[in-house]
């Protein structure tokens, strides 16, 4: 049966993109941000995942307005990345693990959430940029992923507390895989930062340390906040959060931190990083 | 019903609603197609011709005209759809954060790092 | 504020089209089915709606398994209606009441629901057919449209309990519309049928008239079937019963029979025809 | 994975589900171009060209090439696609129904009728 050995939470913006492919990470702007990754790094290649389960948002690469989902889960064979438009090298397909994906489709719809089921989906930075961090070089990473999109386009966005409502049923999903895999549930995005109107490049350094905190410890205390809480005190791309909350919620009980980075800014960003460790790792079977 | 704009109270922050979605619809499929090299190139080459083959009204023909993100958002535009409309110019998310805050570029970066200590 | 006046539930199938393209509503085969309408359109025309909330599934024409949304709605000023490939004429496009489907998206947002937000949405016979049954002649129909397309082609589908949920999250928004506007609740699908497999043709008389009959005093009674329960005893398509039972649970309280008709077979379904007017038609303020 | 199929214990009921959705996702998405006349069109022109730019497997073409509904199915075709390219041939829901029961279109009617009684 899986194993969910715990959780890796991330900023992701187009920026990191440009700076991997110009070798920057030892650059005086990048290297705070670049050194937070090494012991993640060696977290991971001990934990060994063999699939990643990432929460993230789609920056309009698969998804228009002629048809928003709210939440929406891949199940595919695989991700196909593609040109945003704004120059990061794309990276090769994905593979995806399209049997996770159709056993937390049931959950998911079985606990009631009316999620758009993707048999075909590219996937953007937000996706691919995590895994480049996480499994730095030339291969492809060593892991299979089951990509869940939670819009944070066009308002009204879900609430952090059915992010977490969401979380939950994923970890349910996992908890009832019967299959010997080493599950990491990923979450991208945030932490505070806003690209547009006059508030542009707005961030909360202490709003955000206290949501880290939080997701350590307390997740369930993130919740109390609605989106739109959400928008103010951690700017308008600040509800990226809710992927670290759903995060957080599919690994359930109690989790030990095992590595944490924070840093201002990158690009227009706060940039968080965030390991944990399960620590009641073994799933029951179904 | 494109002009009832509600206030969220939460000053300089545009929400992107279903007002601002109805009103920008054109504007961001516009965008949208900006993510293939191939339809940056049709609009590098007759801009006017790309506008009106989107169906921008008057508003958001001038904001692209103007390269002018505030105006651009005023008039429906999304900022995820927006940011692929930046990359034509090579602009990135700081340049953006910098015209729409009135600031010179280094001064916008300087205020993000200021953020952190 | 708004009034919501009732409900109508129908059947649709394409075959109907046809019907109407050929005119055959006198004929043998096609009057059973036809001559339950007029007594539905005299209530119609006698409550005067101004907007239809219409509650279908969509068949293979605006939506793919690339992504496949549970519920799905539209909110564009206007639905164009297109080739569904078996030959039955076109209509114009019909008017949308974008403002009021926005009204429905944050409520149902608000209510937990993971809808997928439509701005462009090309709606086929399960919307089309029914306005022309309800208004046939040349002209559009005297209505604007807010489609709510739910998810019958891939398992898992909702539930019934869902369908439900989600019709009086439905029936929350229109009591806080601050509109001068009278709305029907359309409900279209069903009612037993099978399709395809060596059970095509199936058809379970006593499970759709005990339907009907709950549909009006007591529907929370269909609730405690399954999706597959539903498969089960109404054919692998009578789950688009899901669209009466969200259309009734948006009334809410109590509600008298206007009109009921049931007639099999028309092509290869039980043919309902349900209208329930509305007992409290007065909504709340905001 | 495409060989485990679930049970649902409902009769000659094929559910539509995951796993076919996987395995049809070819055939499927040909079905779903038939909504358009020019897709019917080049169908008809040349069937094995049109399958092939689809990539359908063996099974999914051998089904196509037999007209064959519950081989159409077995190989993950979704009914409501299916009804699609049933409609290039002029053939409704009561001929596919009666093909897949074995029975003639006026017995397979008859049976219809007989359930509204
Ligand atoms: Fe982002
Ligand atoms: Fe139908």
């Amino acid at each position: 049966m899986a194993t969910v050995v715990g959780s890796v939470m991330t900023s992701h913006v187009p920026a990191i993109g440009r700076a991997i492919a110009k070798g920057l990470q030892q650059d005086p702007y990048w290297k705070p941000f670049f050194d937070g990754y090494p012991p993640v790094r060696r977290w991971l290649a001990q934990a060994k995942p063999d699939v990643a389960v990432v929460f993230y948002q789609d920056h309009g690469l698969n998804f228009f307005l002629d048809a928003m989902p709210t939440f929406a889960v891949g199940a595919a064979a695989e991700y196909v990345n593609a040109d945003e438009g704004w120059g990061i090298p794309t990276v090769a397909p994905i593979r995806g693990d399209a049997s996770l994906s159709w056993h937390v489709i049931e959950q998911l719809v079985a606990d009631e959430f009316d999620v758009t089921t993707c048999q075909r989906m590219k996937v953007d930075h937000a996706l691919t940029l995590p895994l480049a961090l996480f499994w730095p070089g030339e291969g492809p990473p060593p892991v299979r992923v089951v990509p869940i999109a939670m819009n944070h386009v066009q308002h009204p966005l879900p609430s952090p507390k059915r992010a977490y409502a969401l979380g939950e049923s994923v970890g349910r999903a996992l908890a009832t895989w019967d299959a010997d895999v080493r599950v990491v549930v990923v979450g991208t995005g945030g932490l505070s930062h806003q690209l547009d109107g006059q508030r542009a490049g707005f961030i909360n350094k202490p709003f955000d340390l206290m949501c880290m905190d939080a997701l350590v410890d307390e997740p369930r205390k993130l919740t109390k906040y609605s989106a739109l809480d959400i928008v103010r005190e951690a700017g308008a791309q600040g509800t990226e959060l809710m992927a670290w909350i759903a995060a957080r919620a599919a690994l359930g009980g109690r989790v030990s931190k095992v590595h944490s980075n924070y840093h201002v800014p990158i690009s227009n960003t706060a940039a968080g990083l965030l390991a944990l460790a399960n620590d009641a790792p073994l799933s029951r079977a179904a | 019903m494109a002009e009832k704009r509600r206030d969220y109270g939460i000053p300089g922050t545009p929400i992107f609603d279903g007002d601002a979605a109805q009103r920008g619809y054109a504007l961001n499929a516009m965008c949208f197609s900006f993510n293939d090299e191939s339809n940056r190139e049709a609009f590098r080459r007759d801009e006017e011709a790309y506008c009106r083959r989107f169906g921008l009204d008057e508003a958001q023909r001038r904001a692209v005209a103007n390269r002018n993100v505030l105006e651009l958002i005023a008039a429906g535009g999304n900022i995820y759809y927006l940011a692929k409309f930046a990359g034509i110019f090579g602009l990135d998310v700081q340049d953006v954060g910098a015209q729409q805050t009135g600031m010179t570029k280094e001064a916008f970066k300087a205020k993000l790092v200021e953020a952190g200590r």
